[in-house]
């Protein structure tokens, strides 16, 4: 697609205008609970619309708001409207609930989940070197962001943790491949003898 | 992380004492060790809470000193580990087994260190005691560093809310969709319910004539009940429109719809509908 | 309350300007999906806004938005934004309902009228034989399918229904001659009377 700006683009049917389109997506964006993705999207239409074109559509729509307290985010299953994180502290006045903060032990546990998925609980154990409490993974369980996606077959066929969707959603990343790179701490062992 | 750091710098006396080293690492006297290691009491319980487990204090005792991960001098280390250890259980708090098991490792490496190791045979690595606490230690930090980044991450809910802008589902009253083939499955099901006789209820019928009736009565009730005859022809539609319309016109005459009046021969002919004296 | 314009108020405090609290605003209505009382709204500000900026601020806020898929409403609780009804056919495709549909009693008492029209309801319950409610007649003139054309000149002047012209466009047909026509029952009829 060579395609600049969708202005050039006709829809095969109706919406009459790209820029009516283009509302229709805005429209549809805002008031939906779950991020949409492209297939959703084009439903929206009713299929007729391009993909390429409903990709125009979407990057124009999120440049607009580029100046505006939302942003049009593009995150694993789609697209989504969220505010501007500068105005959460206004929304927090409306909302005594404190927003979750978590523990080492969770942030940590999540990471090892993260970065090292599908791990069990005793991998993760090894891992931190401390034994895992059972409402850390329940609390991630709980926040949508970890799943068991299978068992391993070993002894007590432990469960094993995976991020979901949900996780990437909220975080607001594409995929696993966004998470932030690994800290290379060094890789060589100097096993010298040294000492 | 700066928790841990805090309570250790609170902890730490504030004279930078010069003693003899009490050991020697990489050359450089090591004489930090027992400076630092004095704990309030009252702080031990925070001190508990600060580590994440013992290769977390492990880490912090080696990031501490600055000494290489890749090259842990193993007899210091063990020291500050254990008198850490040490002090948290004076206090009469439950250490979690972790942290023994971890000082019985850090022992058992430190006295293997010593023995003579085996000749490192060509292409084959002679195991170093440390390897695997090395290997355990590099993973933990960096599974520790990243999730110091995901909490940096912007997160729903933390520092951001979704959008979902309100929708009155009600406005779009969704009306029952008819086709005229359902009109005809229910014209159908009326005959068959009513076992009416078919011939008799049915016959062919213009429909067109019912349709010019319907034309007629709305025509007269909008111009108020009363029309002149030629009013409601329009010509220009051709001879059989106008036919069926006249058709429609007797049938209305026929049944008592509309009343046709003419004063003359010859005069205006004038259309009422029967039921207009309401209105006036 | 003079002022015409936000722009001449200060705030007494933060945030910094008015179009900045403007955005603040809009931020907030966009994400909650209840209504806000102005007693919500000015705790956004930690109530250092006056009642009135505030309405000003709303005022320029509606204006806006007037334009665009969202509408900013006063109700009876407070101030919210929703989505046009002229989107909502689109938002209905990712969601979509099973159409209601008419009862037997509707569709028949519809049928009499297309096919034998002009009738009055005594005609309809002579051919189906029973009583028809008069919720059913008047479901279908406030659909605007059906009304009366006249009356009959019998006791009681009964009033005579006829389809509507809508009722022609919105079944796709240019006349009533279009119709399926009735032979076609009479045919079927034979065939099961013959059995």
């Amino acid at each position: 697609m060579t395609d600049a700006n969708s202005d050039d683009v006709l829809l095969r049917d109706s919406p009459a205008s790209p820029g009516e389109a283009k509302r229709v997506l805005e429209a549809v964006l805002l008031s939906t609970r779950e991020p949409l993705s492209m297939l959703e999207l084009r439903k929206v239409f009713d299929d007729r619309i391009d993909a390429a074109v409903l990709r125009v559509l979407l990057d124009e729509l999120r440049g607009e708001w580029r100046q505006r307290p939302l942003e049009l985010l593009q995150v694993a299953s789609g697209w989504r409207f969220r505010t501007r994180p500068e105005f959460m502290p206004y929304l927090e006045r409306l909302n005594p609930e404190k927003p979750p903060r978590y523990s080492r032990a969770v942030l940590e546990t999540l990471a090892i989940i993260a970065y090292r998925q599908p791990v069990t609980r005793g991998d993760i154990e090894d891992i931190r070197g401390v034994t895992v409490a059972t409402q850390v993974i329940r609390l991630l369980e709980e926040r949508g962001w970890v799943d068991v996606v299978g068992h391993r077959d070993t002894p007590g066929r432990p469960g094993l943790l995976a991020t979901t969707r949900k996780f990437l959603d909220d975080l607001g990343l594409r995929g696993l491949d966004e998470l932030p790179p690994l800290e290379q701490i060094n890789s060589t062992l100097d096993l010298s003898d040294g000492q | 992380m700066s928790d841990s750091e805090s309570m250790a710098a609170a902890a730490q006396p504030p004279a930078e004492a010069v003693a003899s080293p009490l050991a020697r690492i990489y050359g450089q006297p090591l004489t930090q060790l027992p400076l630092d290691l004095y704990i309030p009491p009252d702080a031990m319980a925070v001190m508990l809470d600060a580590f994440e487990g013992p290769l977390d204090l492990l880490l912090y005792l080696i990031r501490r000193a600055n000494v290489n991960v890749l090259d842990i001098p193993m007899a210091p280390l063990t020291e500050q580990y254990l008198v850490y250890v040490d002090a948290m259980r004076s206090q009469n708090l439950e250490l979690a087994a972790d942290y023994l098991v971890m000082a019985a490792m850090l022992i058992e490496i430190k006295s293997r260190m010593l023995l003579p190791r085996p000749k490192v045979v060509e292409g084959d690595d002679a195991e170093d005691p440390r390897a695997e606490l090395v290997r355990r230690l590099i993973e933990y930090e960096q599974m520790k560093l990243a999730a110091q980044e995901l909490n940096e991450l912007p997160q729903a809910e933390r520092d951001f809310d979704w959008v979902e802008v309100w929708v009155e589902k009600t406005l779009l009253r969704r009306l029952p969709e008819v086709s005229a083939h359902d009109l005809q499955k229910a014209w159908r099901g009326i005959l068959q319910q009513a076992r009416l006789h078919t011939h008799h209820l049915v016959q062919r019928e213009e429909l067109s004539v019912r349709e010019h009736m319907t034309l007629i009565l709305r025509h007269l009730r909008d111009a108020g009940g009363f029309v002149e005859f030629v009013d409601l022809f329009d010509a220009t539609r051709g001879a059989p429109v106008l036919v069926v319309h006249f058709l429609a016109l007797l049938e209305l005459a026929r049944e008592h719809l509309l009343e046709m009046t003419q004063v003359e021969v010859f005069e205006p002919i004038y259309l009422r509908l029967c039921d207009d004296r309401r209105e006036f």
